[in-house]
């Protein structure tokens, strides 16, 4: 893995979504020495999933450095060190893991800012893998985006391209704002979706949304590992004669509603495809947007494809998750229903 | 049990060689300070009864015990504080205007009107926003001490909780960060006997608040939490400790909570009349009013002139405050993040454009 | 306040909803020795509302009793309370301060079924006051259902009347799962809401809606403290000549979809009133259930009156939450878009 | 720092009077169990490497640290585990196949191919389900000691955690809330070095972690947890303390994880091959062996059986495994309550009615 040490260089490189974000975090460190990166075994080790590496190697072990097994340490301790005016970025191992850290998240960082009236502020990044797709079953695999998204004073984050996710990142770690940095980890190393990233300085601004694929009868959208499975029904859809157009949001919050109205003002249906279980998921958050604002353009049904009202499972994760099959399907419902 | 270091004796005279010696303007400042607290604190009380605050919650008791520590600190060290710390509002020159409008939520609160009474925010002094989720300032003291010691820098923070707040997540955390990175910040634990209803032996099985220290590594103190020189000097050898780079410190101070949890509480419900009146006679004022009379620093005047004073400003900025707006139902939308948002705006404008009266329904806070 | 101390009794009594909820826990307490009720100052005090008074002095100290303050500790041991074969009632004094125990709710109690393939259960309830009204400001006000109802494994219940209030506080401890048993503080002792509430034994099923009002132009979908405020822009709409009907879920999961799809299929628009910040709320999830199941019955769009996306303020209070200007003005839209 | 107790010397004999006395069939039974427990990690662990289970996670090392805890327990008692204590299951007399079709996640499985290979779950050896979030069984054991007293019962519960559990929040309450209500439970902190990748040292300043029980008012005890009968006289002093109603205890057993944290994980990358070294050669097979032989226990016919008949049974249960077909694709949806909702009928029926094969992709398991 070879990292960008300054803003000036130039050019593409050919890398994984994880490379891409490792490369961000060499990027940012090297310009901005408050940015900090620390978690469970993110030093030595490079991380879990070696997210990491190198950077405390290159930058030593009083900007990369590990924690003991608290998340609500690790998160507490990055409020405390983003109001003293440093950029931390907090890793939590998988996102399952988030939750005794929740407090520190949604009554703290979240609300710093809008509490002291603007006299304190909380720029700090969590990032935290997401998402099935390993075999990691209950634990190891959960999306629960939307318990951040309905969270005001955080900004929610997931990038599915490596372009996307060095871009996203350093616009995050900029950001003036706590930042809940998602990634998809089953795409980490995904060949398929390896691609282009611009070396060095290289921001996609938070709050635009990406036309992945243009179309007219039909919207798709859909957000991290999904967009791959958003792709594959679309070209599927394709072969039957239909022409598909996929959002993929890339910031949940907020959300670019300008782009997915537009794109369903044109199609006229909509399918929204995410990972979490579907009562409660962001995929009812983007419907009710399109039910309320352009509901005299729909032809059908606003369709979602989502993961099932359980658990996460491990045997039948591949079930569980949503594949292009039930994205094809749900296509149709909106044509036949 | 560890017994808590007390340096004022009964008869005023400080315990043999363990006199700070503070100068007489120092011991005046203490003083006048701890009497202002007193005051204000009676003021705002009845303001909540007289319904012209929604709410409030006084320190009464615990004057020695949050002023003595704060005041070991130099101005440009950071306060990660709970909610009965007033008086340190005052100890780092707040400006009571901004003090008592934050009671009101009006136009001129720092914080927007956006928090109940006494969640103070003053960035002017080192004073980080005060939130009501017990325990959450513990790790965020802990991690603003990391990233100064990361620079190099020697500011120590300060950060304050409550006995019951010593069972929350974030003491646990907090306190083993600090130890775990050497970290340059003192915990204060308040122990004023009650979490609300629950008594300090129902929070824990632990001998001492003191001796939860241990767990994590660090040297833990306790201190009568109503001799202000005692915890002046416990926290003032904490303070240095943490800006030599020797680490943490957690303190205990043991006081007494001599009013109800809140306005909304009424604590002869469920406490003890005589345990009441035993620590009514331990009064920090008093105390620390007999040991300036026998330094020849006290005097009537000099009480007097205090508490007037205290009065009079105090007034006066109730006076004010009382006169000012209510913040702007645009402002109600601001500082959720630095910029706006597509979303705000439009829930903003949506908002200015309705019509007719807002409604006025509220239930009664009970807390 | 007067307990009913055997289901045996029968009769009415009116009650506020606060007293329902007390007779509620000595009813259940009297019939069933696995109940326990504990949190901080529910015992000697009564809890900082007064739902618990009497319980203690009722049932001693060993089935109603304070905690450490901690509300990890709160729900941890709940839960292992539940798993070994009790039947607790863990309060939380306000739903604001739940988050230190969200890892044991979502990671543990809402799993631990599903997790041991059925072998071992939780069944627990979580009591907590919600929402705004009392002037509680940022920490003392918060609606955060949504959170729990994209948590597959619990179920959801909020009340909006005396009676509801215990037969669904009854239910909930009956039911072999957990429950986040969520109680609308505004109206606790409101004189409006307080009614008649069977004596003794009355149960009200989890899962099923009520239709609070019947009416043919629009559906107002709408819980908790919001009924009231439904109902009274009803009568504001009724004055127009609008025929409103109400629907208060009750049970948030599982959701009672074919009552709110009847409805709206009947009368055509669709208003969803929620405390919550708008985006990711509980308002969406229906929303989004409408666009999906019923758009060709829609006349307008589905609207939702909701918290704005800031956090909760103090002095503003009464701008922030949704009330009967808002609730016409979005009716008034659904016909006029 | 407090001395870990020990028990078996160098030459094989027990300390003098520290003897526990364990009957030869006992002494017998530990030994099987743990030779049994390592060939067991020794075949997942191959297994996994051959692709034919996801995951693994090994005990070796530890094997007298979570055996000697368990076995001072009646089988009324009951365990909430971490996911390093797979010979309890062993020792309390699963059936092997449930052990393993856990692995598979196969129809067989208790759990119905829920969880992750070793997140075992099995209610007739009173045996509480695993989790992986870090710590959460530890209040949970609590509230079960809880409710145990609550109901008079003279149930006994034990819990483990690794060292870097003890930096959870559940460690905190867990302890805390055992402390104040004096509950019957014992808290087994498996102390093996690391966490991951996390050496102990910066896991927490303390000086051990049997420290950590003076915070909360309950006695802490270190033992050397290479030794099986040290461990076993340790907890058995604190399981019959929670029984006569003394209230809980905190056991630190000093060990050593010899194998990675998982099969995804590389210690070599992170470890220091010489510590490796030295605590392998501290085995708690051999140790146990030696007392054994001393005791005339130990032959290597014993030992000869006790792994052949381990591998055979193991191997046996394999066979079977992979034999079993996956759950069926509806059990997917069951067990999310006690019974279906609407909503999940929907959903079952929505994707038995899908044609088409499912898709095969997968990334790797990190962990
Ligand atoms: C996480 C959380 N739980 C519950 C509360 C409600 N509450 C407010 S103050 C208080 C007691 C605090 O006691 P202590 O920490 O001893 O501080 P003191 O009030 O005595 O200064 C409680 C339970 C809260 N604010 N936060
Ligand atoms: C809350 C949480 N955070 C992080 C993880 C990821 N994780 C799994 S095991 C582990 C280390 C555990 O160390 P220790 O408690 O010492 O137990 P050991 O593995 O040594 O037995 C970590 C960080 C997790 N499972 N849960
Ligand atoms: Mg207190
Ligand atoms: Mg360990």
């Amino acid at each position: 893995m070879t990292a960008t040490d300054t803003g000036k260089e130039s050019g593409m490189k050919t890398m994984t979504l994880l490379e891409a974000l490792n490369d961000a975090m060499h990027t940012e460190m090297a310009n901005d020495d408050r940015v900090v990166v620390f978690g469970e075994d993110v030093g030595l080790k490079g991380g879990v999933f070696g997210t990491t590496q190198g950077l405390q190697e290159k930058f030593g072990t009083e900007r990369c450095f590990d924690t003991p097994l608290s998340e609500c340490g690790i998160i507490g301790t990055a409020v405390g060190m983003a109001v003293y005016g440093m950029r931390p970025i907090a890793e939590i191992q998988f996102l399952d893991f988030i939750y005794p850290a929740f407090d520190q998240i949604v009554s703290e960082a979240a609300k710093i800012r809008y509490r002291s009236g603007g006299e304190y502020t909380c720029p700090l990044v969590i990032r935290a893998p997401s998402g099935g797709g390993i075999r990691g079953g209950h634990y190891h695999s959960q999306s629960s985006e939307a318990y951040f998204c309905h969270t005001p004073g955080l900004k929610v984050v997931m990038p599915s391209t490596p372009s996307d996710a060095k871009g996203l990142l350093i616009a995050s770690i900029r950001d003036e704002d706590p930042v809940m940095f998602l990634e998809p980890k089953k795409i980490y190393r995904d060949l398929k979706v390896k691609g282009e990233v611009p070396a060095g300085e290289h921001i996609v601004p938070l709050g635009k949304g990406r036309v992945v694929r243009e179309g007219t009868d039909c919207t798709l959208v859909a957000w991290g590992a999904m967009v791959q499975v958003a792709e594959k029904a679309a070209e599927q859809a394709a072969e039957r004669g239909r022409s598909i157009e996929i959002i993929d949001p890339r910031t949940l919050v907020p959300l670019d509603e300008p782009m997915i109205l537009e794109s369903v003002k044109k199609t006229g249906r909509a399918v929204i495809v995410c990972e979490a279980p579907r009562t409660g998921s962001y995929a009812g958050e983007i419907a009710a947007i399109i039910a309320e604002k352009a509901i005299e353009y729909l032809e059908g049904p606003v369709a979602r494809v989502t993961g099932f009202d359980t658990p996460f499972p491990y045997t039948l994760e591949n079930l569980y998750m949503p594949d292009a099959r039930r994205v094809l399907r749900a296509i149709e419902h909106t044509f036949n229903w | 049990m560890t017994k808590a270091l007390t340096i004022i004796e009964n008869d005023g005279k400080a315990a043999k060689g363990k006199d700070p010696n503070l100068s007489a303007e120092q011991l005046e400042k203490l003083y006048r300070t701890m009497v202002t607290t007193r005051v204000m604190d009676e003021r705002a009380l009845a303001l909540q009864r007289q319904g012209r605050i929604g709410f409030y919650l006084m320190s009464t008791g615990q004057e020695a015990s949050h002023l003595g520590s704060a005041f070991a600190l130099q101005d440009s060290d950071w306060l990660f504080p709970a909610y009965r710390q007033p008086g340190i509002l005052l100890l780092r020159g707040a400006d009571l205007d901004d003090v008592v409008n934050e009671w009101f939520g009006n136009a001129g609160d720092l914080c927007k009107g956006r928090q109940m009474p006494v969640h103070y925010s003053m960035r002017s002094i080192n004073f980080f926003s005060i939130s009501s989720p017990i325990g959450t300032q513990i790790s965020q003291a802990t991690g603003a001490a990391m990233a100064a010691k990361i620079r190099k820098e020697d500011t120590v923070f300060m950060t304050f909780m409550g006995d019951g707040g010593t069972s929350s997540n974030d003491f646990h955390c907090g306190l083993n960060f600090a130890g775990v990175y050497k970290s340059p910040v003192v915990f204060v634990c308040e122990n004023n006997q009650w979490a609300i209803s629950v008594p300090v032996e129902q929070q824990t099985a632990s001998e001492t608040i003191a001796a939860k220290a241990q767990a994590y590594g660090m040297p833990g103190v306790r201190v009568d939490g109503n001799d202000i020189l005692a915890v002046y000097r416990v926290c003032r050898e904490a303070v240095e400790r943490a800006r030599q780079g020797e680490g943490p410190t957690l303190v205990e101070t043991v006081t007494y909570r001599i009013g109800s949890h809140s306005s909304s509480d009424d604590a002869s419900r469920y406490r003890d009349q005589a345990e009441w009146e035993r620590w009514k006679e331990r009064d920090p004022i008093q105390r620390f009013q007999r040991y300036l009379k026998h330094k020849k620093i006290w005097s009537e005047e000099l009480e007097k002139d205090a508490t007037e004073s205290a009065k009079e400003s105090i007034n006066a900025a109730i006076k004010r405050a009382e006169e000012r707006a209510e913040p702007s139902i645009d402002s109600m939308f601001d500082d959720v993040y630095m910029n706006t948002t597509p979303q705000l705006d439009e829930q903003r404008e949506s908002l200015a454009s309705l019509e007719g009266p807002a409604e006025e329904e509220q239930g009664a806070f009970p807390l």
